[in-house]
C-alpha cells in the first residue's frame, strides 16, 4: 500500500475517534442537571428571556436535533459561542492553544532527553548502579502525582530559593510585541527581543520540568528495554566487530535501531502528557486550554467545555497520525 | 556526555534565573497591578461581575457619577437633569463636545442607542433598565428624556452604573454583544487584552475630564490567590487588589515593604432558606438555627478578622441599616430546637449547600464551620454538599436546595437593592428563598416610590423588623475591600461604593 | 449391505481474500481463495478413509467444514442420514455427539485450566448423558481403555502434567465418550514422537474396530494412512485427484500427483530402487489458481490440453477414481 | 508439599529484582489496607472535627500538624486511605464488570460487532483519560459513586482491550474449537474455556488499574471535582494545602502527597511483580 493511501486511511480512521469522544461528551453534558442559560443570565433573568435565549441557542429542540446541529457546526469549524464570554469558542481555544502546545512541547523535550540518556545508559550498564537507579527512578517518578510534584518544585525553587517564577507565562510587559505563533519562546526570538525570550524560558522551566520528569518515567523504561533489545542484536555485534567505538555503537547503532518503537510509544504517551498538562496548567496557572477547561466547567459553559474536549481529541488524533506516518515512513513494513 | 549535558543545563538554569531581573518596573510611567478576578465581557450590555464592571468604570463614564470616596451622585456627562413631579420622567442636558476615544461624538442619540441596545440584547444585567424604563428618547442633540414605568427613586443610581454607559453606535452592533477592544469614553482605554493573563490600560487622550494620573496601568490576571501573593512578594506587581487569602493578607500586613488599605465593602454574605421547602417552611426552625451561627468565629478564624459580622441584610454604613437579627446564643438555639421536638437521639437532619469556587477558596471552610456550629447544639446532624456555580444557580431557582450559602454585591447603591430582591414576592425566587409576605411587599413598594431618605429609612427599619420574625435569611458578614500596595503608590481610595479608581493612582 | 455413515456431495469452501479496505471498496468482484472445491466422497460404517496431500492442499479445511466447525460455502454433508448443512445452531449442537474430531496438537486441544477428567467428562454433561455419578465412572472406564492408568490419579491431572502421547489418548477418549458414529482425525499423530506414534495409531485402529466407527483420517503421511485406512483420497489444491482402496492405490497409482507422493515415502529397504519423479516448481498460490488441471504447472507429464480439462473424477473400475484423463 | 511450593515461589520471586519489588509492593499495600481498616484505632482524632489550633506545624500531639480549620492532618491522611481504596475499588469493579464481559463476548463473536465496539473503545482509550473523567465528573457532581463512575468510564476500554485481544487469540486455540466440536454452548465455552485463560492477565491489569484510578481520583479531587469536604481525601487536602504553601505550611502538602505516592508505588510494584510472575509476556500499561 502506498504511503499516501496509508495516510488517508489513518486520517479517515481518526474521524470516528473524534466523533465518539464528541458524542460521549455531548450527551453527558446534556443529560445532567444545570442550566447554562441561567448560569449565563443569572437567576434574576425573567422566564421569557430564558426561553428566548434557549430558543436562540436551540436548547429547546430535541436533543438529537441539537446533536446533529452541533455536529454540522463542528464539521465546518464552528465551535459555537461561549455562554460565559460571548466570544467564539474556536477563537478562544486558538488563543489558548499555543500556551498548551508550548508547555507540552518543552515537557516532551525534557522527557525525551531524560528518557534517551538515562534509558540508554541504563541499558548499556545493564545490572549496574546506573541501571538500578534508572529502574528505581522510573518506578518512583511514575507514582508522582503531577500536581504534587509541581507544588514541591514551586516550594523549593520559587518560595525558598526564589530562582524561578512559580506561575503564569510571562512577567508584566513581557508578552512578545508581535505574536506570530503564540509560542512565546519562538515569538520573542522572531521579535529579536532576548529579554522577553529569557522571561518566557524562566516561566517555562518549572512547569515543563514538572511535566517532563513525570512523563520521563515511561520513556526511561521504554528506551532502556528497547536499547537492551537492540544491543543484543547482530548488527550491534557486527558493528563492534568492525571496531566501532562504544559511544558510536550505543548512540548510532543501538539507539537508532531502537527508535521506531520508542517513537510509537512517544505518540501513545502524548495522551498522558495532555492529561498531565491539565494538572500542570492548573498548578502553575498556565493560561492554556486545560486551565480554560477547568475554569469553564464551573460556569457550565457548554460550548467551551465541548470545544476544549473536541480540541483535545483533534490534538491527540493529529499527533497519533503524525507518529504513525513518521513510523510508516521510517519502516515500510508497518503499512499493510 | 551526560555530565557535559547536565552541566550545560545547569548553567543555563543559572543564567536564566539570575540574568535579567531588570525589566523596567521602576519607571514612573506605569503601575503594575494584579488581581485574581476574571474578565467576561467589556461590553456594558453584558458586563455584570465585579472586575469587568470595574474596568468599565475606569474606561467609561455615564450621565452621572459618584464623587470619589462618597456615595453622592453628581452630573458627569450630563450637565444637569430634571425629574418630573410624578417621578416618572427624567430629562438630561448633556455637555457639549464629548467624544469617544476614537473621536466619534457622544450625544443624546448615542445614549438613546446605547440604552435601547441594552434592553434589546437582554443580557444578564439588562433587567436593571428593562424592568423600569418605558422609553428613552433623544429630544435633540443634547437633550435626553427617559420615561419610567413607575416612580422609582433609586433610578438615578442605576444611571451611575456601567449598564447605562454610552457605547459608540458605529462600533457596537445593535443586535450583538461586542467582543472587540472597547471604545472608551473614560480616563483610560484598553490597549491590550490577553485573556487570563493581562490587560493594559493607557491614558485616553480624548477624555473630557481630569486626565488619568499614570499613563499606563498594567493589570496582571492570576489564577489563584497564591500566584497573586507570590507576584506581589516577588516584585512583579506593585499593587494587589482582589483577592488574597485571609492568611496572606494577615502576613503581608506585617510586611514593612507593603502598605495595606482596608475599607468597608457593600458586599454581604448570607444563608438562604428556601421558605417553600418542607423542612425549612417553619420560621421557628429558621430562627432556632440563626441562634446557632457564630459569626464572630467565622470572621476571626476563617477570615482573620477581615470581614465584619452582619445582623441584617443592609450593610453597615448605608442608611437604613439596623442591627436586627439575633446574635449567637447556643443556649437559646438548644432551647428552641428542643421546643421543636428535636433530641439527641432524634436530631434534626439538614443539608447545607455551598458552591466551591464562586466565592473564593474559603467557601468550603465557611460551610464546614457553620456545619460544626449547628452540630455543636447536639441536636442537629448537618450534611454539607456542594455544586459548581451553574448547577448551583439551577438548583436554587428550581428550589432544590433547602439551605444554602449566597452572597450579594449591589447593582446600585441603595437599600432597595438589599431589600427588594430578597424579600419581595416576585423577586425572592431569584434569590432561592421563595419568601412571600403581602404586607412586606406593600412596604417595599412604598419605599421605592417615596423619595425622601428619612421616610424611606423608616420604612426599611420596619421591613427589617418584620424580616427578623420570619428569618428567611441568616445574614453572615459584610466584606471588606483590601488593597495591598508598595508604599510609594499614591491615590488608593477606599470607596464606599467599591469602585476602584485606577485613574487616581500615581507614584 | 453396509451403510454409508458419511456422504459428502460437492463440498465447497471459499475464503474471502483479505485486502486493504480501499481496494475492497473499489473492486466489484470479491476475490476468494478456493480452499475446497467441489469435493464428494462417502465413508462406510467401520471404514477409515485417508485424506492425504501436501500442506496447503485444503485437507484440514475439509476436516473442519465436514463437521461444520467452519461453515462450508456450499454442498451437502450427510452424517448418519442427516444433512447437517441444514441444521440450525441448537440442532447442530445436539447432533455433535454423533461426530467428533481429534486435532493435531493434543496440548493445544485441551483446556489448560481444566483437569483432564473434567475435560473428558464435559461432553457427557453437555449432552446430558448419564447421571453425575455414572459420568465419572464412564470416564474412568474409558481412561482404563485408552491406557491412562492409574485412571483415578489421571482424572485430576492437568494437561501440562502429561506427556504428548498421554494427552493424545485423553483427546481420543474425549472424542469417543459420547459414542459417536464418525470421527475426523486431523493429523492426529503428526506431532508425536515416532515411538509414541505407532502406539497411538494402534489405539485408534482398535477403537475404530470396537466402536465400528467411520473415520476420516487426514494426514500428509502416506505410511500412517496405509496402516489405518481401507481407502485413500489424494488431494491437491482443494480437489480430490484420486481415490481408491488403499492397496489398489499403492499398487496402481494413476494420477501423476499420487505417483509423486508415493515416490516420496521413505522405504526401509535401501536396495529397493524407485523411479523418482520430482514435481517441478513451487505449489501455486491458491489465490491465483491455474486454469484447467490445477496440477499442470508442476506435472512432469503436462500436455497442452491440460489447460482446458475439468478436473472431474473418472471411474477406472472397482471404485478407483482419478482426475487425470491422459495419464495411463 | 504445598509449603515447599511456596518456598520455591518465593525463591523464584526473590531471585531477580521483580521479586523484591513485589514484596515491597505487598508490604506497602498491606500497610495501607491495615491503615484503612483500622483507621479509627490508629487516628488520634476525628478527621472531620477540629482537634486543635489552626495551622499547627508537626509536633507531639499532631505529628503531621493541623490544617487551616484545625483538623489533624495525620488523622486525615489515615482516613484518606479509606476514600482512596473505596473509590479505586468501586471504579475498578465497575470498569471490570463492564469491560470484561464486553471484551469476552465481543471478542468471541467477532465480525462487525467487534469492529464497531473496538473502534468505540479504542477512541475512548486513546483519549486522555483524565480529561474525559474531568468532563464526566464535572457534570455528574460530587459523591463517591459519581466520582467512581467517571473514573470507571475511563478504564472500561483498558479491560475491554486486554480481554478482547486475548479472547481473539484464545478463540482460535484448538481447545476452544474442541469445545465447539463436542457441542458446548457459546456460554459454556466463554465461561469454562475462554474466561479461565484470560483471568491471570486480568488480575494484573486490575491491580495496575487500581494504582491509576487512585491517581486519577487524586487528580479529580485536586481540581475540586472529587469528594465533598469534610470527608478526608488526599487530593482535596493537597489542593487545599497548596493555598497555604506560600506561608511555608509545607506539612499540608507533603504528607497527603506522600500517601498518594506510596500507595500508587505499592500497587504498581505489586502488579509489576505479579505480572512478571503470572505472565511474563503481557505488555505495557497505559
Amino acid at each position: 500500500m502506498k504511503l499516501k493511501a496509508y495516510i488517508l486511511t489513518r486520517i479517515l480512521l481518526s474521524i470516528p475517534m473524534i466523533l465518539i469522544i464528541l458524542t460521549i461528551v455531548f450527551f453527558v453534558l446534556r443529560v445532567l442537571p444545570g442550566n447554562p442559560i441561567l448560569a449565563m443570565l443569572g437567576p434574576k433573568a425573567p422566564p421569557e428571556v430564558v426561553h428566548a435565549m434557549e430558543h436562540q441557542m436551540g436548547l429547546d429542540k430535541p436533543i438529537i436535533i441539537q446533536y446533529l446541529v452541533y455536529l454540522s457546526h463542528i464539521a465546518v469549524g464552528n465551535f459555537g459561542t461561549s455562554t460565559y464570554t460571548s466570544l467564539p469558542v474556536l477563537q478562544e481555544l486558538l488563543q489558548k492553544f499555543p500556551a498548551t502546545f508550548e508547555l507540552t512541547l518543552y515537557s516532551m523535550v525534557v522527557a525525551v532527553l531524560i528518557g534517551i540518556f538515562l534509558g540508554t545508559y541504563a541499558a548499556y550498564n545493564f545490572g549496574k548502579t546506573t541501571d538500578v537507579f534508572a529502574r528505581v527512578y522510573s518506578i518512583f517518578v511514575y507514582s508522582f502525582p503531577v500536581f504534587w510534584f509541581g507544588i514541591m518544585l514551586q516550594l523549593v525553587f520559587g518560595v525558598w530559593l526564589h530562582w524561578l517564577p512559580v506561575s503564569g507565562r510571562s512577567a508584566p510587559f513581557m508578552i512578545p510585541e508581535h505574536i506570530y505563533t503564540g509560542i512565546y519562546t519562538i515569538d520573542a526570538l522572531l521579535n529579536g527581543n532576548f529579554e522577553v525570550f529569557i522571561d518566557a524560558v524562566k516561566h517555562l522551566i518549572l512547569p515543563a520540568v514538572t511535566l517532563g520528569i513525570v512523563i520521563s518515567s515511561i520513556f526511561v523504561r521504554m528506551v532502556r528495554s528497547n536499547v537492551l533489545l537492540s544491543l543484543s542484536s547482530q548488527y550491534v555485534t557486527a558493528a563492534r566487530a568492525r571496531g566501532t567505538t562504544e559511544k558510536k555503537v550505543l548512540f548510532k547503532h543501538a539507539l537508532k535501531n531502537a527508535m521506531p518503537p520508542i517513537l510509537t510509544i512517544m505518540g501513545l504517551q502524548f495522551a498522558l502528557l495532555l492529561a498531565g498538562a491539565i494538572l500542570t496548567e492548573t498548578t502553575f496557572s498556565w493560561p492554556g486550554i486545560g486551565n480554560y477547561l477547568i475554569t469553564r466547567i464551573s460556569y457550565r459553559d457548554f460550548p467551551a467545555i465541548q470545544g476544549a474536549i473536541v480540541f483535545f481529541a483533534f490534538f491527540v488524533a493529529v499527533i497519533s497520525i503524525l507518529v504513525d506516518i513518521i513510523n510508516a515512513w521510517i519502516d515500510p513494513r508497518i503499512r499493510y | 556526555m551526560l555530565k557535559r549535558l547536565g552541566l550545560f543545563f545547569f548553567s543555563l538554569l543559572l543564567l536564566v534565573s539570575f540574568s535579567s531581573k531588570s525589566f523596567a518596573v521602576s519607571k514612573k510611567s506605569y503601575i503594575i497591578a494584579g488581581t485574581t478576578d476574571k474578565i467576561t465581557s467589556l461590553d456594558p450590555a453584558k458586563a455584570y461581575e465585579y472586575f469587568s464592571d470595574n474596568i468599565l468604570q475606569n474606561i467609561m463614564g455615564g450621565l452621572v457619577k459618584y464623587i470619589p470616596g462618597t456615595t453622592k451622585i453628581v452630573p458627569d456627562m450630563a450637565e444637569s437633569w430634571k425629574i418630573s413631579k410624578d417621578g416618572k420622567v427624567y430629562t438630561f442636558k448633556l455637555k457639549k463636545g464629548l467624544v469617544f476615544s476614537n473621536g466619534d461624538p457622544i450625544d443624546a442619540k448615542v445614549y438613546e442607542y446605547s440604552m435601547k441596545r441594552v434592553i434589546k440584547l437582554k443580557q444578564n444585567p439588562a433587567f436593571l433598565l428593562a424592568d423600569v424604563v418605558k422609553d428613552v428618547k433623544a429630544l435633540d442633540k443634547y437633550t435626553l428624556q427617559i420615561t419610567l414605568k413607575y416612580p422609582y427613586s433609586p433610578f438615578i443610581s442605576i444611571l451611575a452604573f456601567t449598564i447605562s454607559y454610552p457605547v459608540d453606535p458605529k462600533v457596537y452592533p445593535a443586535d450583538k454583544v461586542y467582543n472587540g477592544l472597547p471604545v472608551s469614553c473614560g480616563p483610560y482605554m484598553v490597549k491590550k487584552l490577553v485573556r487570563g493573563q493581562e490587560i493594559e490600560l493607557v491614558r485616553n487622550p480624548k477624555y473630557y475630564g481630569k486626565k488619568a494620573k499614570t499613563p499606563t496601568i498594567l493589570i496582571k490576571i492570576y489564577r489563584e490567590a497564591n500566584n497573586l501573593y507570590m507576584a506581589l512578594k516577588g516584585g512583579e506587581i506593585e499593587l494587589a487588589y482582589r483577592t488574597l487569602l485571609p492568611q496572606q493578607l494577615e502576613q503581608i500586613q506585617k510586611d514593612k515593604n507593603f502598605k495595606t488599605y482596608i475599607g468597608d465593602s457593600p458586599f454581604i454574605r448570607e444563608i438562604v432558606f428556601n421558605a417553600k421547602s418542607k423542612q425549612f417552611s417553619n420560621p421557628r426552625l429558621r430562627e432556632a438555627l440563626s441562634y446557632a451561627v457564630n459569626r464572630a468565629q467565622i470572621a476571626k478564624e476563617i477570615f482573620k478578622g477581615q470581614v465584619n459580622p452582619l445582623y441584617t441584610l443592609i450593610p453597615a454604613g448605608m442608611w437604613g441599616h439596623k442591627d436586627v437579627m439575633p446574635h449567637y446564643n447556643i443556649n437559646k438555639a438548644v432551647a428552641k430546637l428542643k421546643a421543636l421536638g428535636y433530641t439527641k437521639a432524634k436530631p434534626l437532619s439538614i443539608t447545607l449547600w455551598y458552591s466551591p469556587s464562586h466565592y473564593g477558596s474559603t467557601e468550603s471552610d465557611v460551610a464546614l464551620m457553620i456545619k460544626n456550629q449547628f452540630e455543636k447544639t447536639g441536636l442537629v446532624k448537618c450534611n454539607v454538599k456542594y455544586a459548581e456555580w451553574a448547577t448551583y444557580v439551577d438548583y436554587w431557582t428550581k428550589g432544590v436546595m433547602g439551605m444554602f450559602l449566597l452572597g450579594w454585591y449591589p447593582d446600585y447603591f441603595d437599600p432597595d437593592d438589599y431589600m427588594w430582591p430578597f424579600l419581595e414576592t416576585s423577586a425572592s425566587p431569584g434569590m432561592g428563598s421563595f419568601y412571600s409576605n403581602k404586607s412586606m411587599d406593600k412596604l417595599l413598594i412604598k419605599a421605592r416610590a417615596v423619595s425622601s431618605v428619612k421616610e424611606r429609612t423608616k420604612l426599611y427599619y420596619k421591613v427589617q423588623e418584620m424580616m427578623v420574625k420570619e428569618a428567611p435569611y441568616i445574614p453572615l458578614f459584610q466584606g471588606q475591600q483590601q488593597v495591598v500596595a508598595k508604599p510609594n503608590i499614591k491615590g488608593i481610595l477606599m470607596d464606599p461604593v467599591q469602585i476602584f479608581r485606577y485613574y487616581l493612582l500615581s507614584k | 449391505m453396509i451403510n454409508n455413515v458419511v456422504v459428502v456431495k460437492n463440498l465447497k469452501k471459499y475464503f474471502p481474500l483479505k485486502l486493504p479496505w480501499l481496494e475492497v471498496v473499489l473492486k466489484k468482484e470479491k476475490p476468494v481463495v478456493k480452499a475446497v472445491d467441489e469435493l464428494s466422497f462417502s465413508i462406510k460404517e467401520g471404514e477409515a478413509l485417508g485424506l492425504v496431500g501436501e500442506s496447503g492442499s485444503g485437507k484440514t479445511t475439509v476436516g473442519r467444514s465436514i463437521i461444520r466447525l467452519i461453515e462450508p460455502t456450499s454442498g451437502d454433508i450427510e452424517i448418519n442420514n442427516t444433512n447437517i448443512v441444514n441444521l440450525k445452531n441448537e440442532q447442530l449442537r445436539q447432533a455433535r455427539k454423533e461426530f467428533q474430531i481429534i486435532f493435531q496438537d493434543p496440548m493445544a486441544s485441551l483446556n489448560p485450566y481444566m483437569t483432564i477428567g473434567k475435560s473428558v467428562m464435559h461432553p457427557l454433561e453437555i449432552h446430558n448423558i448419564g447421571t453425575p455419578k455414572t459420568r465419572k465412572e464412564m470416564v474412568l472406564e474409558l481412561f482404563r481403555r485408552v491406557n491412562l492408568i492409574p485412571e483415578k490419579e489421571f482424572f485430576n491431572r492437568y494437561p501440562r502434567q502429561l506427556s504428548g502421547g498421554q494427552r493424545q489418548r485423553v483427546v481420543i477418549a474425549r472424542a469417543i465418550i459420547t459414542n459417536p458414529k464418525f470421527i475426523v482425525s486431523d493429523e492426529a499423530t503428526a506431532m508425536l514422537d515416532v515411538s509414541v506414534r505407532s502406539q497411538v495409531l494402534q489405539l485408534m485402529l482398535e477403537i475404530k474396530k470396537e466402536y465400528n466407527l467411520a473415520f476420516l483420517f487426514i494426514t500428509h503421511d502416506l505410511a500412517s494412512a496405509k496402516y489405518i485406512c481401507e481407502r485413500i483420497a489424494v488431494m491437491y489444491l482443494g480437489k480430490i485427484v484420486e481415490i481408491a482402496a488403499t492397496r489398489e492405490l499403492f499398487e496402481n497409482p494413476h494420477h501423476p500427483y499420487t505417483k509423486i507422493l508415493m515416490s516420496s515415502i521413505p522405504v526401509p529397504d535401501p536396495n529397493f530402487k524407485k523411479e523418482k519423479i520430482i514435481p517441478k516448481g513451487e505449489i501455486p498460490s491458491p489465490t491465483n489458481m491455474p486454469t484447467g488441471c490445477r496440477f499442470r504447472t508442476r506435472c512432469p507429464y503436462v500436455k497442452k490440453e491440460c489447460e482446458e480439462i475439468d478436473m472431474n473424477l473418472e471411474d477406472l473400475g472397482d471404485g478407483h477414481l482419478s482426475a487425470c484423463p491422459f495419464f495411463k | 508439599m504445598f509449603s515447599q511450593k511456596i518456598g520455591k515461589n518465593i525463591k523464584q520471586l526473590m531471585g531477580d529484582s521483580s521479586g523484591v519489588m513485589f514484596l515491597i509492593g505487598l508490604v506497602l499495600l498491606v500497610m495501607f489496607i491495615l491503615m484503612a481498616v483500622f483507621a479509627p484505632y490508629i487516628a488520634p482524632y476525628s478527621p472531620i472535627k477540629p482537634s486543635g489550633a489552626q495551622l499547627l506545624p508537626p509536633q507531639s500531639g499532631h505529628i503531621m500538624g493541623t490544617d487551616n480549620l484545625g483538623y489533624d492532618v495525620f488523622s486525615r491522611v489515615i482516613y484518606g486511605s479509606r476514600m482512596a481504596f473505596s473509590i479505586a475499588a468501586i471504579a475498578t469493579v465497575i470498569a471490570a464488570a463492564v469491560g470484561i464481559p464486553t471484551g469476552l463476548i465481543v471478542g468471541y463473536v467477532g465480525g462487525k460487532l467487534d469492529s464497531i465496539v473496538t473502534m468505540i473503545m479504542d477512541s475512548v482509550y486513546t483519549f486522555p483519560g483524565l480529561i474525559l473523567a474531568i468532563a464526566i465528573a464535572a457534570m455528574l457532581g460530587q459523591g463517591l459513586i459519581n466520582i467512581s463512575l467517571s473514573i470507571a468510564v475511563v478504564y472500561i476500554p483498558t479491560y475491554y482491550r486486554v480481554i478482547r485481544s486475548q479472547v481473539v487469540t484464545i478463540k482460535s486455540e484448538l481447545y476452544v474449537e474442541g469445545a465447539k466440536a463436542i457441542g458446548a454452548k457459546p456460554k459454556t465455552i466463554l465461561s469454562k474455556y475462554v474466561l479461565p485463560n484470560v483471568l491471570p492477565s486480568t488480575i494484573v491489569v486490575l491491580s495496575m488499574n487500581i494504582a491509576d484510578a487512585i491517581m486519577t481520583e487524586a487528580g479529580l479531587s485536586f481540581l475540586g471535582l472529587g469528594i465533598a469536604p469534610p470527608t478526608p481525601d488526599w487530593g482535596y487536602d493537597l489542593s487545599k494545602g497548596q493555598q497555604f504553601i506560600l506561608q511555608n505550611d509545607w506539612w499540608l502538602v507533603v504528607f497527603p502527597g506522600l500517601a498518594i505516592i506510596l500507595i500508587v508505588l505499592g500497587f504498581s510494584m505489586f502488579s509489576e511483580g505479579l505480572n512478571e510472575y503470572l505472565n511474563p509476556n503481557i505488555g505495557e500499561k497505559r
